[in-house]
Parts: structure tokens; C-alpha cells; sequence
């Protein structure tokens, strides 16, 4: 056929499929705002179970935070964690699971305010197991509260005047102090905003899951820095070009730690 | 017959739930019941069946460690003393909301706040009405002896999973630290994951052959919400049909009746003896749940009762119960001992002549 | 010399209109249209279909994960 | 006099700032009134609702099941809510996104063209008001003096100055009121 | 007459708190609650009264800084909904011990677990009845409008210095949601630090011109520990003599009694005016205070009453207080629902009918 | 008077007194075992607050563990707070009254296993106050159980055959991991076994406090690393030997943070 | 037969082992037993006590203030436990660090040197075997077999090859109790 | 030539026998009494007392707090 006569219509065809959503995500309408990087973390890590065939052997900790209904997406077996304890959850299935490949998915509310012990012990312990942590500066679920990763002078509906850091602390990098905990074994900071920053993440997962398949003696942690529009009282859009300009200068990407090694920084 | 040893009722426990093939414990050190733990990792138990210990970084972090690994088919134990209980409290009304078995055993000290570390019975309230948030119950032992410390291990992981709900142990200071003799069942085997996912069909276990488990315990509709606490009502009923357990003692000819549980009950027994030597006729009931309780078993008896004394160590808290069993038909009193002090059975004795008898 | 060619099918209904995708394409196919879903969103669409070369950057970024992709390969002389 | 109103659209559609003035408004009249919004993550799909109720007397359960009045401005809500109007009751919307109708023949039935008077009038944001507009029309419950002392109310100090702008946008509404299906 | 004001219960408490003059506020975010701490937030108390208001890191944290304050003598508020509560329960427990005053409002949702963020009143046995472990009491306030939400704040303030004692504001979704109109206080000037040291002798402000203060709520030694305990529950039985509330509609001439509390009480209001249009000689009695509850009252309408309804949003956990003032001498029942749905008016005659009219 | 004729009894004499327990302890026995340094270092905080002349506007906070009776034997106002929530505690005194001088006193189960959440987010958030964390490695008071800075093969009543670190994690350094928060503004690690670490302990929190004082804008941190001679089943001599040996080379001694800065290691 | 007895001295003693030996062999011996020890911080003021009660019936409180007899091995536990001692009942102590003898007389009172008896025998780790030797011909309630099948079965596998030198501990203690009071 | 010359006083009641004196002395002063004191620990007492320079490091370092020391300056020519 002479490229001049190829409609759209005849590419759409089975056998030129290139991209389709993953079965290992249910047909539901995603509960997220549109543009929230959740639906795309929850994705990336769906392709990574399927591709890796480990739908049968995989359990999931959804959090409490937007995600919490992640168990609703994700077509595979779930747990819906008390807020910060899914870490201790997945301990308790993995220690008795050894086998199976566990992972948590956590908000920064969730992961670095109230669930910080049971982060920071599953982490020294060495946990065998997957953290996929999604910091969005601020508590989506709730009605965008300040979070531990808020930034200085951002506003939020408990710092309506920008966070003071003097009188509400500073915005707390989990993933760098995580990092430097002998019980990590990979830790890395990624974002879901680009087609290549998915790339990268996806890869990230993937490999953390390796690491957990092969028992490398540690806790793989997967920072990925994504928008919370609504939180930020932004459009989608607006809200990856704010996170780029103001998130990622903080929260720089990139690994941390590969192979239970610290990466030197240049 | 099993081997008989004398045993610490806290290690009772540890060796019960070894023998009983449960899968793991996840605790966190707190007087009078670190025993449990260190009984447990001093018996190697990775070596003597592959069950797990761990001792997590705060009573929280267990609660929740028994929460994942229950909800994934296993067998899992907790155990703690009342303040640590009380931070476990957001956990046990996720697994009774969540529909997850496992048992949680409570050695009470003297409270409110960091109190004592002496026996108590005054954590009643909040394992039988429900300490944690929502309309949830756990089915709570009372076990009296080192004995059915390590016989309520089995009889509660087989009653939290018939009912897919936490099982509370409410112990004591006393029959924690106590040593008595005990006879201890075989080795059951662990279950093996063939038997979880065919037993536990709901577990997450790995979406095998099936549509994928879901463990949680929200739901944001609100219709639906109701329907799974009518789920929930609906079993709460079925346990007080077919739980209570009690013991009785001297009932048949009893005119006055002491009701108590755990270690008071030892001593009401004794007291119920000096009483009778006095020429009263007492007898004892002992609630060996306390939910469901034996309120019908109360109801029964009102026909020959003049009297009835609640003996708990604490402020009254089970004597509610007690007086809703029997609204108002037989004067229901109470007597305790706060703080850790323990009554004596003369003590008893004494009490019930003055409130009973006059003068 | 190979050619590909590329198409998209979006998912009007479960589109939420972010525009997320609008950016990540590198041939601007993609524009929002004016009229909106059953949930009120203007959805996106293949505004310049002959320019897709079926790279799935679109659906890879697209949050809602409403979007597949084909790519045909062409051989033209 | 009881007035119990749901009033239901997209989030960003002011829904719940209507009926904060509406609220306010039967307050300066003197009368008792509850305002009670759908609340938590149901929000994120985007819908947003509100209960108001004005009444003589003190109001009971401010979450009801059935409305005297409902005022709709999207597809979804239309078909929540057109069922739970009580029969007899009041229905208003804006066509606008509407793709199905409403049915009832057993409820009074009007339309405002908000989205459209609002954006000739060259703010979409003052949409509600237009509604709002309608609304007193169709329910002359809240005399209008009252109604602007309940906008001063609810609007903070520094968006003052706006009043002008919403009081030609109410009475835009009450002016546009258009009648599809009356009981008699 | 104060100002008056629309707004919602959450942000009512927030005003009432600045203008109470209270310290400081230490929360955790939580549906449907979180206006409180937006609300105190958004108003820039540290300029306007010098009021501390920190976002904790958790409801452990927040509560344990309540206790930090308070035992320093200050006025410290926190809120939190049902999840966030139970976590509170070992803290508040602490506070009893330590008999340390302050204010923990609960915004009650739908649960057991993480439940539905819906109103509900299953929390009741929790705040009444003691969530936490040992023997202790809480002052319990039920409000059913923005307006007692307000009030409370100040009333509460009160009752927990006038005993030293934690006192919890049961609310729930609606109350907590709800815009209503809301008359609100005059400013009242936070305590100075010599007026702290004045009425608070017993606080650790710095050992200056007397003895060191100790804020504990341990004592190792049993005897001593039951003292405490005896003279908490002296306490407990003072608040019951003085400080029961209550509030009375068409009582007078009522055969049949609804007894509800908080959001409850104004649907049953509204149903008790239904029934009388029916015929049926229906009051409604609503307690104020959980604990100590209007138990007196209740059994001072005995000889008018063929029975009583107990209307509580949850499974049934007040319809246990009533039946124990009631002792079984008139007919008690109990209509709930569960999981965020609430009862209308209508549904409640109905129920009425069925159970006490019959069909 | 000759030297030779002088004799012990007169030299002591009031005006040849050169050491005494400070006033600022009670007169109360120490709970403690024989040995213990919770005593010592209870000494030497009261010296400091007596020297600096802080008697009367000091609050001290008491965890749960060995020293939970701290307040039986400092003489100064004092709170005795639940597990692990001391820090808690002192944030709630310290905000609501900034003028005073507010310092926790925390064990290692106490301030990092059940504490973590709270150690971390107050020394986050930059809070006035001084934490003394006394590091035994063990949980004293329940009876010498593993703590998170049990070394590695370490016997303890839960490890009765020595800390395994795979199954129980690595020993915590908490101290290290505050002084990666940019809200702690003096860490530091002492002990108290010898005269010369008794005198260096004591400036360090003589340092802590003026920095409170002074209000540098962070959180003092000043641990202690110290026996549990009854924990570890060893005699007090013995005990400050094992510590010496195995303890120190984990735990090294010195400041690690000093006037917001990481101090340089050689 | 009831008997109930506190012994109390320092930790390190063996206060609680000897009470595990006297309860297993009250097991032994076909008896109910009870072994209740002191428990808690109060350990680090270095006292430890436990209560044993070996009977024919079931031991109803494990926990007393009163006892048939009292061993009592430092001065605290003398001034402690000496008067909760039952009229009638019976005292044992070891004189060794005791700076104030007992002074009752309506019970008997005996003595054995078991510190001084246990270093004379080279090794002071069984001095408790002395104490519980001079407890049983204080009071012979157990039947010495029974004594050694407790001892056996207390008494870690590893350990077994102590049990000789227990033994002579334990007979030791038999041979030098001594009378100070003694009712009649 | 300005020499010193020091004493220590042990609460020998409120000694647990630790020992941890007895090493921070420089001079060896201080040794471990046979006898026990009433709660039953061998106490800490002066051995050596003309040894004592009153340097204070035994006061220092003793975990109860028990030891006052004295000091005198003597000029001895
Ligand atoms: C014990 C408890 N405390 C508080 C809450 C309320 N809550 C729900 S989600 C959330 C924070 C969510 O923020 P984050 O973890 O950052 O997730 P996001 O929504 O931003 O993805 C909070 C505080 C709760 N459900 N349970
Ligand atoms: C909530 C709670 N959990 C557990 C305990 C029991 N407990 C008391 S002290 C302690 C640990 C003490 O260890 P550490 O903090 O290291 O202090 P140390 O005694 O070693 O000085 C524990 C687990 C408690 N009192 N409360
Ligand atoms: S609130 Fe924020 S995090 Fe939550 S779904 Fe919306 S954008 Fe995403
Ligand atoms: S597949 Fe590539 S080229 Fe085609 S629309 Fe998507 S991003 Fe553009
Ligand atoms: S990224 Fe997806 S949801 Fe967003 S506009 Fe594009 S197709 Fe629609
Ligand atoms: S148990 Fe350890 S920490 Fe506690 S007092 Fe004894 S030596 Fe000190
Ligand atoms: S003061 Fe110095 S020299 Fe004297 S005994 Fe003490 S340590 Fe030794
Ligand atoms: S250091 Fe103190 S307690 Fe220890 S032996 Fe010396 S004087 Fe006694
Ligand atoms: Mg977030
Ligand atoms: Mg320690």
C-alpha cells in the first residue's frame, strides 16, 4: 500500500497495536483529578508486574492518601494499609511470603508524616520488599494540607501564607535519609511528567523488583516526584511545569543509591 | 497426654503457639508479658516450624504486621499490656473492619496512663465494647490459668478464623508472670500455601486461578458501608449464639452469685469456699468469654438468686454487663481492687457479708 | 527508505481533558476539542492525524491511560 | 415557610458559593437555614453538591434524601437528582452540557441559560449568580434586599467591589428565567 | 449579643477556640475535620492572640504535644475523626492518669477501619466508656448545632480545669460540616503566665518560689496507684453529680421517650413532632453529656413512660447506658444506622410504630 | 600546717569542699543499678542547669525506660511522657512557653524504635529544645531486650543468640541520621564512663543549652552513649570496657554537627 | 496440705530458682503448684522475691500477703516479710548480712548458714540448694525424690551434670538447719 | 613549692559497690570494703587516703552521686 492511501483507519489495526493499557489495570474510571501522576505511577508499575509475568505471585499495599483506592485499579491482589503503616503491612506479608513480591505505594503524607518510623525501621531492617513512594508536596486526599515535602513558601490550606519552615519544620528529603541507612539496597528519585521521565521510572521499578526477586539483602525505594493539581490549585499542566521549576531543584532526580552503594554526587 | 511443664503463663503462650502451628508474631517488648517474646526467639522457632519473630519497632508497627500477614492467609499473634494495647487500637478496628482473623493478647497492669505494671483487670471496657473507633466486637478470652493460656492460643485462632475477625486474649499480670504446670498439645503443622489459599479463599495470597482479593476495610459508599456493618452485626449475633463459654462453680444450691474472670475468679472461687464454710450458699460464675457474654446463662439463674457480686479488679466496668443481663431483677453489686493491689478471698468474703447479709 | 505511520484512539469518554498528552507528542497531533464528554471534559483528539508516528509518548504519559497506539511501518520508494 | 434545596454541579461551577449567599440571605430575612455540601474525595470526580435549607423554623437534619427544589447544572447531577425532587417540587438548569432532559412531569420544571448570560456578560465566573437569579424568580422565598445584605456577607471585604458586578448577574437570571414544564 | 456568622461546626470551633482564649491547637489532618486547622490557619491566631497552632506529624504526635502544654499549665485543644481518635487513645489515657485538662474534639465517621468519611456516632462506647486502657472518665459533650460547637469550646475548657480532666466533644459529620448561623463570644484575653501559675499551681512552669511539679501518671507502687485510682473515680462521681446536661422537648405529657444525642437528636426532634401530628405522644430527651450521662433524668420519667428509643447512628451503644438507668422496668429499643447513612424523620415514626405501636 | 601533720579529717571542712552533688538532685536513692550511667549523666544536666542558674525556668521531660523516675531525682519541674513521645511532649511545652528551657531525656528503645516518628519530625521541624539520648544498646528497664542500636551479634533477652542483622536489621545511627536534618543545630556524641568524657559531656550540654537560649534556630542533640551493665549481664567495670570495645568503633565519639554544620570528618 | 512461701533475698541469689525446684517438685510429688515472682523495675533496686504455693488443691491467688513460711535471705526481705509471716507459721534465714535478727515469738524461727556453708563447699552458686535443703528438713512436705526429679527437671539438659553437686547441696542444708525458736 | 592535698567522703549507705571510682582514681586511693552495706554491696571506701589529691574525677564519675571531695591547698617548703 502506497503511503498515500494509509487512513488512520487502517493502521488501527490489530496488528499494528504499539501501545495499549496494560490488562493488569482494571477498566475503572481512575478516581484522580485529571492530570494527577497516580494513574501513570499506578500504570508503570501494572507494566512492570505484567511484563516481568509476575501478576500470580504479587501483592500490593494501597496506602491512605488519593491512592487509597489503588486496589481499584490495579488488577491484582491488595491490601488497603492504615495511614503510614503500610510498610509494616508489607512486612508482615513478606516475612511470611518470602516468595512473593511485595510492594507498597504511599503519598508523602503517608510516607514521611505520620508513617515515618515504620519508613525508616522497614528501610534499616532491610526489608525485601518495594517502596513506591509518590511525593507530591502536599496531602492530595485531604484538601491539599501541607505535607512534610512542602516546600518552603508554598501554600497550602494549612499554610495558607506559604510554609514558614521557621514554625513548620523543613521540607524533609525521606529518600536521601532513607539512602543513608545500611538496610537499603536501591533508592532512586524519578517523575512520571514526560514520556522519557516514564521511561526511566518504569525502568527504576523494574529494577527494584529484580532486586527483590533476586534477594539482594535490602529495601528498593522509588521516589517519584509527581503534581497534585488540585492540591496546588493549578492546571495539569501548569502544575509539571511549577513541579519542574520549584519541585525538582529540591527534589533533585536521579539514583541515590545502586547496588546498596551510595552514587557519588558530582 | 501431652508433656506437663511448669511454665510461665507468657511462655505458655510462646510454646502453645509454636504447637499450634501459627505462622508468626510481631510484638513489641512491654513488662508483664515480654516473656511472650522472649520465650519465642530464645526457642528458635525458624528452626522448629519456619514460624517468624519479630519485634517490631513500636506496638503500631506490629499491630499492622499482623494485619498484612492475616490478611495474607497466615496465622499471626500479637501480644502486649495495656498501653500498648491502647496504640493498637486504630489496627484491631481495621482487622475486625477489614475481616481479618489473628489473636492479640492483652496481659492488663494498672492504669489509666503509664499506672503500674501490676495485675489489673481494668482494660474490660475497651476489649469487650470496643476500644478502637466504629461498631466492631472481637470475641475476648479470659483465660484463668497458665493452662488456657496456651489451650486459648488454638481455641482462638480457630474461633478468629471461623469468624474472620480478631480474637482478643484478656489476661493479667498475674496469670502472665504466674509458673504453673501445663500440659502442652502436639505439633501441629504449619499450614501449607496450598492449605491457606484452599482454606482462606479470601486471603491475598497471589491472583492464581481466580479474580484478584481485596483486603480492606473502606468503603465510600455509603449503602454499601451499611450493608457490610449488617455483614459485620450479623456475626457479632452468631457469636453470641454459638461462643459463650463459662465455668460454674457451687451454682446449684447458690442464692448470692460472684461473677468473675481470669485471676479474680481464682480467688472468688477460694472466697466462694470460706463462704460456704460461714453457712452462705455462693456460688461462681466464671465468663470465659467476655463477648459474647454469658448473659443468658446469668438470666437462668435469677430464679434462685438474692444477690449478685461483680469481683473485678478494677473501678466496675464488667458489672454493666452483668446488670444489663439481669435488669434489675436481682440486686447486682461490685467489688475491686485498683492499681495492682489483688483481694484477698477472706476480703471477698467480708464484702459480700456487707453488702448481702447486713451487719 | 522505511516509514512509519501512526495512529491514536483515545478514549473520549474516560479522556479528563488534561492535556497532559498535548505536550508529550513530538508532532503536535494532538489539540483539545471544543465539545466535552459526559463528564464535562474537553477531551482530546487527533487534530493533525497524518503527523502521528505512532511513538506512544502520548499514551505513555496519559494519566488516565485512555489512549493506544498504532504504528505501521510503510515502505515507500 | 420551609425551602429545602440541593444545588449540584461540576466543581469550579460556584455551587457551593451559591449556596453560601443563599443561606445568608435567609439569615438577614431572619430566618433559620443550614447549608450542607457533599464532602471528601468524591470531589475528585469532579462533582460537587450542596444542601440548603431556609425555613421558619429550626431545621431538623440538614442531609436530606428529597428536595422542594433542585438546581442542576450537569449531566450527572441530573440524573441523581431530577428523581429526588419531591413530587410537586421545583427543578432548574442549565441546558448547557445537558444531554438528557428532564422527564418529570410531576414537578415544576425551569431552565437558565447561565453558562451563555454569563459569558456574554463577559465573566463566566458570575455564572452562579445568574442561576442563583433564576432561582429567586422561580422561588420568590428571599426578598431581594436581604439577598444582597447575604452577598456582602459572604464575600470577604477585599471582593466588595465585585457586588455591583453579581447583582447584574442575579438580576440577569431573574430576567432569563425561562418556564419549560409548569404544574397548575 | 455577639457577632453572628454562617459557618460550618469545624470552623465555628476554630473562631470559638481563638476567641476562648485558648493557647494553642495541635492536629492532624483527618475528613471531615480538617477546617478546624485550616480554619485556625487561615486566621493568623499568632497575630491575632498570640495562639499556637502546629500541623503534628501524626494524631500520636499531636496528642502527646497536648499533654506537653497542658502539663504546663496551658489551654490546648485538639481534633481529629474516628482513625485519628483511636490513635489518640493511649494519650488520652496518659492525660486521665495525669489528670491534665485540655480539649479533644472527635469528628465521629463511619467505621470500624478506615470505614467512610460520613457521619456517624459509633464512636460513643470509645469516648463514654474508655477507649484507652485502665479506669478513667471523660467529660463527653454532645453538640447538635454550630452553634454548641462554639459553645462547647469555652464550656469544655472549663469542665477540664474545673476537674483537671480531658473532656471530649463527640460531633460528627454533619455537625462538623454543616453551615448554620452562630453567635459567637467576645474575645477573652489568654491567661498570662501569672495567672496560669495562679490557677494551676499543680503545672510545671518552672520550679520558681516552691516545691518542683511532677506531671506523672505512673506510680510503681500498687498501694499508692489504687489511692489515685480512688481519687479519679471520687472525681468521676463529682462530675456525675454536677455536671449532668440535658435538654427536654415535649416531655410533659410523653407515654413513649427517643433519646438522642448530637445530629441524632435534631432528626428525632423533627420525628417526635411527625408522631405527635399522628397521635402518638412522643418527647425526646437529648443528653448534653455522654459522661456523665442523664441517667437520673431518665429514671425520673419512669412512671409516665411505655417506652423509650434509643436513635443513635451506629449499631447501638448509648441504648446500653439507657438501659441501665432504666433496669428493665419499661420497654427499651434501639433504631440505628450505620455507615454514614443517616435516618430522616419519617423513617424514624415508622420504626416507632412497628416496635411500640404495633403494625 | 605542716603536710605531714594534716589529716583527712581536716581537710574535710566546708571551705575545702571542691565536689559535691549538685542540689539540684534529690536526696532520693537512684533506681538505677550499681554502675549505671543514667545516674551520671542525671548529675551532670542538673549541674548544668544549676551553674547556669536555670533552676527556675527548666522543664524536663522523663521518657519510659530506666530513667522513667528521671523526675524523682532531678530537682526541677518536670512531665513524664508516654513511650516515645517526648519530643512530642517538649514541642507542646516549648511552643506554648518559649522562654523556658525545655529538654527531653530519652533511651535508645524510647527515642529511636517507638520515638522515631516524633525524634524526626521535631528535629525536622528545627525545634528550641535538647534531646539526651542515652544509647545502652538495649532496653534496660523491660528487662534487656533488643534495642534498634543493639550491635550486630549482640546478646540481648530477644536475641538471645546474638542480633542477627538480616533478620533484625542493622543498628540504628540515629544520631548521624539527625544530623542530616537541616533543623538539628548541634548534634554531638558523648559518654560518661571516665572523668575526661564526664567534663566533655557536661560542656556539650552546657553548649546545647546556651544555643537554646540564644534560640540558634534548631534542636540540640547530645547522646550519650552509656551501659546497661544489667542488660548486658556484665559487671560495671566490665560493662564500660565492652562499651569501649564494641560500642565506640559503631558509635564513635565527638560532635557531628556543630552551629548548623556538619563537622568535617578526617 | 497447703503450704505457702515467700522466699526473698537479693537478685543473684537464686531466689527464683529455688522456688522453680520447690514447684516442680510439689509437680513431682502429684501436686497443684503456683510460682509467683516479684516482677518489674523493682528488680533494679536488687531485691527479687517469689511465692510459691505447693497444695492439695487448686491454687486459687497466686499472690499473698501472708505465708506459711517465709526463707529470707538479706535484710530488706526481713524487714519486710517477717511480719507477714502466719502466726504459727515458720522462718527461715540465712544470718549472713542480716543485721536484725528476727523477733517474733509466735512463730518458729530457724537459721542456716547457707552463704557460709556454700563458699566452705567451694562453689557459691549453690547456696540456694543450701537454703532449700535446711527448708526441707524445716519443713518435710516433699519427699526427696520428688525433690530430685524437680531439680532434674528445672534444670537446662546441658546442665545436668550439676545435679551431683546440688545434691550435696541440698543435703548440706539438711544436716546444718538450725533451731533459733521454736513453738510448741 | 604548692602542693595539694584532698579527701573524699562515700555515702557508703547510699555505695552500690560499682567500682567505677576505683578506676578514675589516678591515685589509687579508693578500694572496695569487705563488708556490705545494708543493701548489701561491698562499698567504696579511701584505701590509700594520703594518696588523694583531690582531684575530684572519683566524685565525677560515680553513677550515684555518693562522693564530696575536699581540698587543700599546703605550702610546704
Ligand atoms: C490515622 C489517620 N489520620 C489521618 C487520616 C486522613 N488522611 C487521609 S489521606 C491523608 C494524607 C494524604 O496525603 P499523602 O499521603 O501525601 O497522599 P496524596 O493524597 O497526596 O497522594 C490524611 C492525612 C486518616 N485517614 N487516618
Ligand atoms: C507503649 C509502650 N510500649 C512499651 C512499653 C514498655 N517499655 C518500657 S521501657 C521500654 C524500653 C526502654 O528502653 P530504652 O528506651 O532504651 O531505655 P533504657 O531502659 O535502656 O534506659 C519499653 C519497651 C511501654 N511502657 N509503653
Ligand atoms: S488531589 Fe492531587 S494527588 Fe489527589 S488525585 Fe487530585 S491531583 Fe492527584
Ligand atoms: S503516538 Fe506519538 S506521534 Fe502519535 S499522537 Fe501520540 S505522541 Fe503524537
Ligand atoms: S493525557 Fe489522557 S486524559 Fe489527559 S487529555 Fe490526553 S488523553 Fe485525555
Ligand atoms: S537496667 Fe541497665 S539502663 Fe537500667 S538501670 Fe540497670 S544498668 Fe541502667
Ligand atoms: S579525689 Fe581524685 S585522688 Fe582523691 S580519691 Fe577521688 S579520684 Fe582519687
Ligand atoms: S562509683 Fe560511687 S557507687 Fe560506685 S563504688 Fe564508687 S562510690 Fe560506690
Ligand atoms: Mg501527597
Ligand atoms: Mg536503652
Amino acid at each position: 500500500m502506497k503511503e498515500e492511501n494509509i487512513t488512520t483507519q487502517d493502521i488501527i489495526a490489530e496488528e499494528n497495536l504499539v501501545y495499549k493499557k496494560t490488562r493488569l489495570m482494571t477498566d475503572k474510571v481512575l478516581s484522580y483529578c485529571p492530570g494527577c501522576g497516580h494513574g501513570t505511577a499506578h500504570r508503570i508499575i501494572m507494566e512492570v508486574i505484567d511484563e516481568m509475568g509476575l501478576e500470580e505471585k504479587t501483592i500490593g499495599i494501597a496506602p491512605v492518601g488519593c491512592s487509597v483506592l489503588a486496589y481499584e485499579f490495579m488488577n491484582i491482589d491488595m491490601q488497603q494499609a492504615a495511614h503510614g503503616r503500610a510498610p509494616a503491612l508489607a512486612t508482615g506479608i513478606k516475612r511470611t511470603w518470602p516468595e512473593k513480591v511485595v510492594f507498597t505505594y504511599q503519598g508523602d503524607g503517608d510516607l514521611a508524616a505520620i508513617g515515618t518510623a515504620e519508613t525508616i525501621h522497614a528501610c534499616n531492617r532491610g526489608e525485601n520488599f518495594l517502596i513506591v513512594f509518590i511525593n507530591n508536596g502536599i496531602y492530595g486526599m485531604t484538601g491539599g494540607q501541607m505535607a512534610p515535602t512542602t516546600l518552603e513558601g508554598m501554600k497550602s490550606s494549612t499554610t495558607p501564607y506559604g510554609r514558614n519552615t521557621k514554625l513548620m519544620g523543613n521540607p524533609l528529603k525521606m529518600t536521601e535519609l532513607v539512602a543513608e541507612l545500611p538496610g537499603t539496597y536501591f533508592v532512586t528519585r524519578q517523575a512520571v511528567h514526560t514520556p522519557a521521565n516514564v521511561r526511566k521510572t518504569k525502568k527504576a521499578i523494574k529494577m527494584a523488583i529484580k532486586n527483590q526477586l533476586e534477594d539482594k539483602g535490602g529495601l528498593n525505594f522509588v521516589e517519584i516526584v509527581s503534581n497534585c493539581n488540585s492540591g496546588w490549585k493549578m492546571t495539569p499542566t501548569d502544575a509539571n511545569q511549577w513541579m519542574v521549576d520549584n519541585m525538582f531543584p529540591f527534589f533533585p532526580l536521579g539514583d541515590i543509591k545502586v547496588d546498596g552503594k551510595k552514587v557519588k554526587k558530582d | 497426654m501431652g508433656e506437663l511443664k511448669l511454665m510461665k503463663g507468657n511462655e505458655a503462650i510462646g510454646e502453645a503457639a509454636i504447637r499450634a502451628g501459627v505462622d508468626a508474631y510481631f510484638g513489641y517488648p512491654i513488662t508483664p508479658q515480654s516473656e511472650v517474646i522472649e520465650y519465642l526467639t530464645s526457642e528458635k522457632p525458624e528452626e522448629r516450624t519456619g514460624m517468624v519473630i519479630l519485634q517490631a519497632e513500636s506496638e503500631l508497627a506490629a499491630i499492622n504486621m499482623v494485619y498484612g500477614a492475616a490478611g495474607s492467609g497466615k496465622k499471626v499473634m500479637t501480644s502486649s499490656s495495656s498501653p500498648g494495647v491502647s496504640l493498637k487500637m486504630e489496627g484491631i478496628s481495621y482487622m475486625a473492619g477489614a475481616e481479618l482473623p489473628c489473636v492479640v493478647l492483652n496481659v492488663v497492669r494498672g492504669g489509666p496512663g503509664l499506672g503500674t505494671i501490676q495485675p489489673s483487670q481494668a482494660d474490660y471496657f475497651q476489649a469487650v465494647k470496643g476500644g478502637g473507633h466504629g461498631d466492631y466486637r472481637m470475641v475476648v478470652l479470659a483465660p484463668a490459668s497458665v493452662q488456657e493460656m496456651a489451650d486459648f492460643v488454638k481455641l482462638g485462632f480457630e474461633l478468629a478464623f471461623k469468624y474472620r475477625n480478631p480474637v482478643m486474649m484478656l489476661s493479667d499480670g498475674v496469670i502472665g508472670q504466674m509458673m504453673e504446670k501445663v500440659e502442652l498439645g502436639e505439633q501441629i503443622p504449619r499450614w501449607t500455601e496450598e492449605e491457606i489459599i484452599r482454606k482462606n479463599p479470601w486471603a491475598t495470597t497471589g491472583k492464581k486461578g481466580r479474580e484478584r482479593n481485596i483486603i480492606t476495610s473502606l468503603d465510600l459508599d455509603p449503602a454499601r458501608q451499611e450493608q457490610h456493618n449488617h455483614k459485620l452485626q450479623k456475626k457479632y449475633r452468631q457469636m453470641e449464639e454459638e461462643e459463650v463459654r463459662f465455668e460454674k462453680f457451687e451454682c446449684d444450691d447458690a442464692e448470692y452469685l460472684f461473677v468473675a474472670y481470669g485471676s479474680s475468679s481464682r480467688i472468688a472461687q477460694k472466697a466462694v469456699k470460706i463462704a460456704r464454710e460461714k453457712g452462705h450458699k455462693v456460688g461462681l460464675l466464671r465468663p470465659i468469654t467476655l463477648f459474647p457474654y454469658p448473659a443468658k446463662e446469668i438470666q437462668s439463674m435469677l430464679g434462685q438468686l438474692k444477690g449478685i457480686l461483680s469481683l473485678e479488679l478494677s473501678a466496675g466496668q464488667m458489672v454493666e454487663d452483668i446488670k444489663l443481663a439481669v435488669e434489675g431483677k436481682v440486686p447486682v453489686d461490685h467489688y475491686g481492687r485498683m492499681g495492682g493491689i489483688i483481694f484477698s478471698p477472706a476480703e471477698i468474703v467480708e464484702v459480700f457479708e456487707e453488702k448481702f447479709i447486713g451487719g | 527508505m522505511a516509514k512509519v505511520k501512526g495512529a491514536i484512539v483515545i478514549d473520549t469518554e474516560r479522556c479528563k481533558g488534561c492535556e497532559v498528552c498535548v505536550g508529550a507528542c513530538p508532532t503536535d497531533v494532538i489539540a483539545m476539542a471544543n465539545e466535552v464528554n459526559s463528564k464535562g471534559y474537553h477531551y482530546a483528539y487527533m487534530a493533525q492525524p497524518d503527523e502521528c508516528i505512532g511513538c506512544s509518548n502520548c499514551a505513555i504519559v496519559c494519566p488516565d491511560g485512555v489512549i493506544t497506539v498504532y504504528r505501521k511501518k510503510l515502505v515507500s520508494k | 415557610m420551609t425551602e429545602e434545596i440541593i444545588i449540584a454541579g461540576f466543581g469550579g461551577q460556584g455551587v457551593l458559593s451559591m449556596g453560601k449567599i443563599l443561606s445568608y440571605s435567609g439569615i438577614m430575612q431572619g430566618q433559620e437555614v443550614s447549608w450542607m455540601p457533599s464532602y471528601g474525595p468524591e470531589m475528585r470526580g469532579g462533582t460537587a453538591n450542596v444542601t440548603v435549607i431556609i425555613s421558619d423554623e429550626r431545621v431538623s437534619s440538614p442531609i436530606l434524601t428529597e428536595f422542594d427544589t433542585a438546581i442542576i447544572l450537569n449531566q450527572q447531577s441530573m440524573d441523581k437528582f431530577e428523581p429526588a425532587v419531591k413530587p410537586g417540587g421545583y427543578l432548574l438548569y442549565d441546558p448547557n452540557g445537558i444531554t438528557r432532559h428532564p422527564e418529570r412531569k410531576d414537578i415544576n420544571v425551569y431552565k437558565i441559560t447561565g453558562a451563555k448570560l454569563a459569558s456574554e456578560m463577559g465573566n463566566t465566573k458570575v455564572f452562579n449568580m445568574v442561576v442563583m437569579g433564576a432561582y429567586l424568580k422561580m422561588r420568590p422565598i428571599l426578598e431581594y434586599k436581604y439577598v444582597v445584605e447575604g452577598l456582602k456577607k459572604s464575600l470577604p471585604e477585599r471582593y466588595h467591589k465585585l457586588i455591583p458586578l453579581n447583582e447584574e448577574a442575579i438580576k440577569s437570571g431573574l430576567e432569563h428565567l425561562e418556564e419549560v414544564h409548569k404544574l397548575n
